[in-house]
């Protein structure tokens, strides 16, 4: 197999800053190649280079043996590299077909729209390869989560390429679908495509990727080592520069009930169901994308409507719900998309991390700013957080650091019972993960209930006493925590 | 990083700087060059007119920041003035200004009620309130100017003096001040920001943000209301045409003073300084005794610069590129 | 995918159907109100405002506004008076050709130097009005010594269509036909959607945008252009709420303010909404301040229309989470 | 079935009947008369249309009042001059946002046999069937001779000119101007602003002027809300008795004006006068009848020792009067 897209001494500095300093990588035809690294090793930059959609200071790229210049993801496409985003890139307003042919539309020479579409024979073969079973004719937002991921996949597959370079491709996927997309992956190869594949999921590359890369601040510090040279645990020690041992599990002390949620509907006309938190308790909801798992950790949290759910503090007659009167009652919450309703990007960490308790350091309305860091000093340095500061703007974060700074806002509430927390880890590097993973187990030894929604079966595994799978927007199984994966995942597949 | 967070502060240091600087310049230039300029008397007629665009511009900021926009302002202030007039004669000035300015905090009630409770688009909510509001006064008024008595209570608002300061710069200070106050030492102005970063991610924090984007158009509506009635005192008169442009004049005055347009950030040191650069120009271009083309265009050209030079260092690192192409 | 469809007609149906129970009531109320000669009437009237809107509505798409059409359209009748004499008909070419000016400025603005739509139309406003007394004597409309020919023929019909009406149903048929047919048309409304995944798939959003507040100067030019035959004069000041109307008739022809959605013909529908409910108003001899109060409260209603639709659809969006 | 037929339709069918019977009145042929003018928000042209509404229920003819809500709304004029074309109606009186522009569809009106009377400031038309007018530029030499008067034929003045491109503020001004050219050569003037229209804007401007101008010793006011506007700034600043404004239109605030004597003189029109003069060509033309080519009402000059004895009927209206 003879290396058809070669990157070498790639560096990129944002002002002073350097995203990449000497980033190194060569795809092979035929093969799938891993890209690792943590959040901020500047991973997302060299795609975002080897794509188009950013300019190096330094190095070159070579495709088939031609040195190449991307000025723009068009250049990029123009010959032959396409990307499959991390983060959604598609239309909602346009049709299926149209999303499908986003990259011909979008590097169209021709004026004529049909003339750059695919035709619908092509297309929804492309859809048959991915396993999505939609008509051309209806709207992306007429799609659930999963199979927009899917179509997003299926638009990168459906282009030839000579190189496909696919970021986190799974995030969102259940275990079936992940399946078919690998084999989708193969066959990619064997028609010559160099594939580059970009995933936090371990045993993910170690199951398909033919090659490993892997940077670090910037730097490839593991070059196309081949699967079977590099363990999984060697993998994390180049992504870390160091050795981690995983914490054993917390002794669950389940004490008395926190928060009793009634007649829960996770869609209008659904069968309801009602649920129990305990104190003390780290219950883990499981659920494909799409599946009602994310929805259901948001009623708890009372930032959705349970259609009809009732959601009371033990002991009191208190309705909750909004999440006004949820905070009120103790019930922190971390949504699953931190940007889009988490953080608030343009403002200060500080002002992120105080905006649940506003009242804690004010009366009458008026704020006391002295004492507005107080309660912050102490768990920046429980959490690792970096920069160890919070007067720069959440913006200025890496995103595991990002993902600290919700669980801070959370954590100086006055009279936290409950935590719900969606896709704790998601996007999130090994080192923030544990330390966040940490963080959840002892507030569950300090007594507060904590509820994880999560799509990555082994984060709940390590982390959670109980486990409710959801499908079909209903509770399927309920299981401790030691529960077989394989007993898990078909339940969350089987009535899908 | 920590040369980087060094620079980013430098940064943040230059454009609070800068911020200050564009009107120092503009007051410079003036100064230099148009005759008459530095006077005790010319001055204080700058910031007479100054006050009343910078009193109700410290209402628009309030909005801007929560995230929404205010285009109603110019009726609000001219029912104000219709309700005053007619009012005065038999009530006495001071209930007539009190119910005056009612009906305009009125006005941003409703604004804030349709926009955050019933999610209306603030664009079309405060169009359509332009409207409304400027029909209602004409019909009030029956369309003419209608006059007030020249008491010197209704006209001290607007003419009066308080230890040799005109009550308009008076109380443009106090507005400035308790914006600033707002803006950085309480709950709701916390929450304005908070909500106009990111809604959502309000919500989720549970702040009552709908409250929040409520109390910003009423806040706006008092603002407006002061500025309504220093106008009303100081024309001496209850018109549907008081200021009809002064929605856009306070959007102008913001968007000079830096304040961006979705939400999120401000300062009223920001609104002082638009509202300064506005005030001198327009002060400026009649000494100057241009022609009416001659100043809108100077006044298109100065807004233009204001909004582009604190971005030029962005603008030119986005498009180096182009130049070293050329040179490669 | 039901409640989406219907949530994607109905924003459209609601220009059309308020259109039709204005001539119904008004019909009913004032003689020959629904009669041929009155529609055509209205559509002459709209002309101009249909021009505007067709603007407005582009760059509304690309998630933009252009609150200096009505100065620029003062702006080109200007200029088209000024040069009738010596130019003759080709003057009118010259009037689009200062609205794409004023076009190009707004998108360079906007689109390359990222100053926000409402501050840099704000500020081309400014200087179209400027600009327009400066090559005025400070104002005064310009009489062309020669225009009544052109100002006769504005008032004619070709095949029961107002000639007025003419240029911008010719324009409205090319944008409808982009928007459908041609990959500008997909650019459009993806950049609306996502400007950054529109620039992540290759499309030039910068130019894209660019080109929407090109067609929206062109579009005014023309107005302007229309405005001089309409009144054989150069109007310098004229316009000033112009710009206001065209986004109140952008949004009740269901385009989104928040971009990615839009249709010609319902922003039609919603011109001559606008101008049939006028006529009624004016032809009634109701109050002219009754008036602005009835058609600012459309213009809030129209607003709330929009969310109505939305709020009624989506509780039964069929995916559950996001 | 029929009977809950009735009752489930009984709302929409009376709303039917009453709509019928509406069409019904409307058929029954009235004579109406189309009245369409720039702007009901100025004193001028409130009179103006109370002289033609009152006068109209006098002779029993139904008045359409359109305003096109503003001087510089000529497209909306031409728009409401095409409805009333459409409409039928039996004559028009134009007050024209602006002449020439009005023209054609003037023409297109008189083609299709509606006769129009242009008033005030009239469609520059060669068709018109009749032109009531006061005379602009004669009000702009009568503020020039005043004003020129007062000030002893010597200093600065300065012109609140006024909106540019009206047809009123451009002659108004023009008189005035050319007068102090031809009679006082001794006044400079030093300052036009035709930004500010309003009460606010002259106001401020005028503030401005003061300190520009030391030897400002008149203004020139194109309304009597800008005169407001003027004498307010002067007031404030001490400046009444060294600086003398003249202005033009009768109005409550115009008195007021006057009887304080902060304005020396108004050039006023007789302009409910005017209203009713148009209106009765308009019904003798809609009747077919000849009508005299020119009617002028001539502006008069009054000061504050007139203001006792002008017949305010021919000049104001009532102030309980809401068009």
């Amino acid at each position: 197999m003879k290396t058809i897209f070669q990157a070498s001494g790639i560096s990129k500095h944002y002002g002073t800053t350097c995203a990449l300093r000497d980033a190194n990588l060569a795809l092979k035809a035929g093969q799938i190649h891993a890209l690792m690294g943590e959040n901020g090793a500047g991973k997302s930059t060299f795609v975002k280079i080897l794509v188009g959609a950013v300019r190096p200071d330094g190095g070159e790229i070579v495709l088939a043996g031609q040195p190449v210049r991307f000025g723009s993801v068009r250049d990029a496409l123009n010959q032959g590299v396409v990307p499959v985003y991390q983060h959604s890139t598609l239309f909602n307003q346009l049709t299926v077909l149209e999303n499908l042919s986003a990259f011909g539309l979008g590097t169209a020479r021709r004026s004529w729209a049909k003339r750059n579409c695919l035709d619908r024979q092509q297309a929804n073969e492309v859809l048959r390869l991915v396993g999505l079973d939609v008509s051309l004719d209806s709207l992306v937002n007429e799609l659930s989560l999963g199979e927009r991921q899917l179509l997003e996949i299926a638009r990168g597959v459906g282009r030839h390429c000579s190189v496909l370079i696919l970021d986190e491709p799974t995030a969102a996927l259940g275990a079936r679908e992940a399946d078919r997309l690998h084999e989708t992956l193969q066959v990619l190869c064997a028609k010559g495509t160099a594939i580059l594949y970009i995933s936090h999921k371990i045993d993910d590359i170690k199951r398909m990727a033919d090659a490993v890369t892997i940077l670090r601040d910037g730097r490839t510090v593991v070059n196309a080592a081949a699967r079977d040279d590099i363990s999984a645990a060697q993998i994390v020690q180049h992504m870390l520069g160091q050795t981690f041992e995983p914490q054993a599990l917390c002794v669950s002390n389940r004490g008395d009930v926190v928060v009793e949620a009634k007649d829960i509907r996770l869609a209008a006309g659904a069968q309801p169901f009602s649920l129990c938190v305990h104190q003390g308790e780290v219950l883990g909801i499981v659920g494909v994308a799409g599946s009602g798992a994310l929805r259901l950790g948001e009623v708890l949290a009372g930032a959705a409507s349970g259609h009809g759910a009732t959601l009371s503090l033990s002991g009191t007659t208190q309705i909750i719900n909004d999440r006004q009167s949820a905070m009120r009652a103790g019930i922190g919450y971390v949504p699953s998309d931190r940007h889009a309703d988490g953080l608030f990007l343009g403002l200060s960490a500080l002002k992120n991390a105080s905006a649940s308790v506003l009242q804690r350091f004010s009366s009458w309305g008026v704020l006391r700013l002295r004492e507005e860091a107080g309660p912050f000093d102490a768990l920046i340095a429980q959490f690792n957080l970096n920069p160890a500061r919070l007067d720069l703007n959440a913006s200025d974060y890496s995103g595991g650091n990002q993902q600290k700074l919700l669980f801070l806002r959370n954590l100086v509430l006055p009279n936290l019972q409950m935590l719900v927390v969606l896709e704790p880890t998601r996007g999130v590097d090994i080192g923030a993960r544990e330390s966040i993973h940490q963080a959840l187990r002892e507030l569950a030894c300090s007594g507060i209930a904590i509820v994880v929604v999560s799509s990555d079966l082994l984060e709940v595994n390590t982390l959670c006493h109980e486990l409710l799978v959801v499908a079909s927007n209903r509770v399927v199984g309920r299981m401790t925590a030691d529960a077989q994966t394989d007993a898990v995942l078909s339940m969350m597949a089987g009535a899908c | 990083m920590t040369t980087f967070i060094k620079q980013r502060s430098a940064i943040a240091l230059g454009s609070r700087i800068g911020v200050i600087a564009i009107p120092l310049v503009v007051f410079i230039v003036c100064v230099l060059f148009v005759p008459r300029f530095l006077s005790v008397d010319n001055l204080q007629n700058v910031l007479r007119v100054g006050s009343i665009l910078l009193i109700a511009a410290c209402g628009q900021a309030a909005i801007l920041i929560v995230g929404g926009i205010d285009f109603s302002m110019g009726s609000a202030v001219a029912l104000l003035s219709v309700v005053t007039v007619i009012l005065a004669p038999e009530h006495g000035v001071a209930l007539a200004f009190a119910c005056g300015m009612c009906v305009a905090v009125l006005a941003g009630l409703c604004n804030g009620l349709l926009i955050a409770y019933l999610k209306l688009p603030a664009f079309l909510v405060t169009l359509g309130m332009l409207m409304v509001l400027h029909g209602l006064a004409s019909l009030l008024s029956g369309g003419m100017p209608l006059d007030a008595a020249p008491s010197p209570s209704f006209l001290w608002l607007g003419s009066g003096h308080v230890a040799g300061i005109p009550v308009p710069i008076v109380l443009a200070v106090l507005a400035v001040l308790s914006l600033h106050f707002l803006l950085r030492y309480t709950v709701a102005g916390r929450g304005w920001f908070l909500v106009g970063t990111n809604f959502n991610a309000a919500v989720n924090a549970g702040l009552p943000a709908r409250r929040s984007v409520l109390l910003a158009y009423v806040v706006a509506g008092l603002f407006c209301a002061l500025a309504g009635a220093i106008l009303t005192s100081r024309v001496g008169s209850g018109q549907p045409n008081l200021y009809p442009d002064l929605a856009f004049a306070t959007i102008a005055v913001c968007a000079i003073g830096g304040i961006p347009l979705n939400g999120g950030r401000g300062s009223a040191v920001q609104v002082v300084c638009g509202a300064l650069i506005i005030a001198m120009l327009n002060n400026a271009v009649v000494l100057l005794n241009l022609t009416s083309a001659w100043q809108q265009l100077l006044m298109a050209a100065v807004i233009a610069a204001a909004v582009l030079l604190p971005q030029l260092h962005t603008v030119r690192r986005r498009y180096t590129h182009l130049f070293k192409g050329n040179a490669q | 995918m039901k409640a989406s469809t219907i949530n994607r007609q109905a924003r459209f149906l609601v220009a059309p159907g308020g259109l039709l129970l204005t001539v119904c009531v008004a019909g009913a109320l004032v003689g020959d109100y629904a009669s041929l000669g009155n529609l055509q009437n209205i559509g002459s009237q709209a002309a101009i405002l249909a021009l505007l809107a067709l603007g407005q509505m582009l760059v509304m798409l690309v998630r933009g506004f252009d609150i200096s059409v009505g100065a620029v359209a003062a702006c080109s009748s200007t200029v088209a008076a000024l040069t009738m004499d010596s130019l003759g008909t080709s003057s009118l070419a010259l009037a689009v050709l200062a609205g794409l000016l004023f076009g190009g400025l707004n998108g360079v603005l906007i689109a390359y130097l990222r100053v926000q739509p409402i501050v840099a139309t704000l500020c081309s406003m400014i200087a179209a009005q400027g600009l327009a007394r400066l090559i005025s004597d400070d104002g005064q409309p310009v009489v062309p010594v020669d225009a009544s020919s052109l100002a006769d023929l504005a008032f004619q019909n070709i095949a029961g269509i107002p000639l007025l009406l003419v240029p911008a149903l010719i324009c409205m048929l090319l944008v409808g036909l982009v928007l459908k047919k041609f990959t500008l048309g997909r650019h459009l409304f993806m950049v609306g959607c996502d400007p950054q995944a529109a620039s992540l798939v290759g499309v030039d959003s910068r130019r894209v945008t660019l080109i929407a507040y090109l067609a929206c100067g062109v579009f005014a030019g023309l107005a302007g252009a229309v405005l001089f035959c309409k009144t054989g004069t150069g109007l310098p000041t004229e316009g000033v709420s112009w710009a206001l109307q065209s986004v109140a008739a952008a949004v009740i022809g269901g385009t989104a303010l928040q971009g990615g959605t839009a249709s010609v013909w319902p922003v039609f529908f919603g011109v001559l909404l606008i101008q049939a409910l006028e006529t009624a108003l004016n032809i009634q001899g109701v109050s002219p301040f009754i008036a602005e109060i009835v058609m600012g409260l459309i213009i809030l209603v129209a607003g709330g229309l929009d969310r109505l639709i939305l709020r009624l659809f989506s509780s039964t969006t069929p995916y559950g989470e996001s | 079935m029929m009977k809950t037929f009735i009752q489930t339709w009984r709302a929409p069918l009376a709303l039917l009947g009453v709509a019928m019977s509406c069409v019904g009145s409307v058929g029954a042929e009235e004579l109406a008369i189309g009245y369409a003018v720039p702007s009901l928000s100025q004193s001028f042209w409130i009179s103006s249309s109370f002289g033609a509404e009152d006068e109209a229920s006098k002779e029993g003819v139904k008045l359409i009042k359109l305003s096109a809500g503003g001087d510089s709304n000529v497209a909306q004029q031409i728009s409401q001059l095409q409805s009333l074309i459409q409409r039928h109606v039996g004559a028009i009186v134009v007050g024209a946002t602006n002449g020439d522009a009005v023209r054609a569809v003037v023409d297109q009106a008189v083609r299709q046999g509606i006769p129009v009377i242009g008033i005030s400031s009239p469609p520059n038309s060669q068709h018109l069937a009749s032109i009531v007018t006061a005379d602009h530029y004669d009000m702009g030499r009568m503020q020039a001779e005043c004003l020129g008067e007062a000030m002893q034929g010597q200093g600065d003045v300065a012109m609140l000119a006024g909106p540019a491109g009206q047809a009123w503020s451009d002659l108004r001004a023009q008189g005035f101007r050319q007068t102090l050219k031809d009679k006082f050569p001794g006044i400079n003037v030093v300052a036009e602003s035709r930004l500010a229209d309003n009460r606010n804007a002259s106001l401020n401007t005028t503030e401005d002027w003061l300190q520009r101008f030391a030897n400002l010793k008149g203004i020139y006011s194109a309304t009597e809300d800008m005169a407001a506007g003027a004498v307010a700034a002067l007031r404030a600043s001490g400046h009444l008795e060294q600086v003398k404004v003249s202005t033009s239109n009768f109005s409550p605030t115009a008195r007021e004006l006057l009887v304080n004597n902060e304005v020396v003189c108004s050039s006023v029109q007789q302009v409910v006068e005017q209203g009713r003069a148009a209106l009765r060509l308009a019904v003798a033309a809609a009747n077919k009848q000849t009508v005299e080519k020119v009617v002028s009402l001539p502006a008069l000059k009054i000061s504050a020792q007139d203001v006792a004895t002008v017949n305010l009927e021919q000049v104001m209206a009532p102030a309980n009067y809401v068009p």
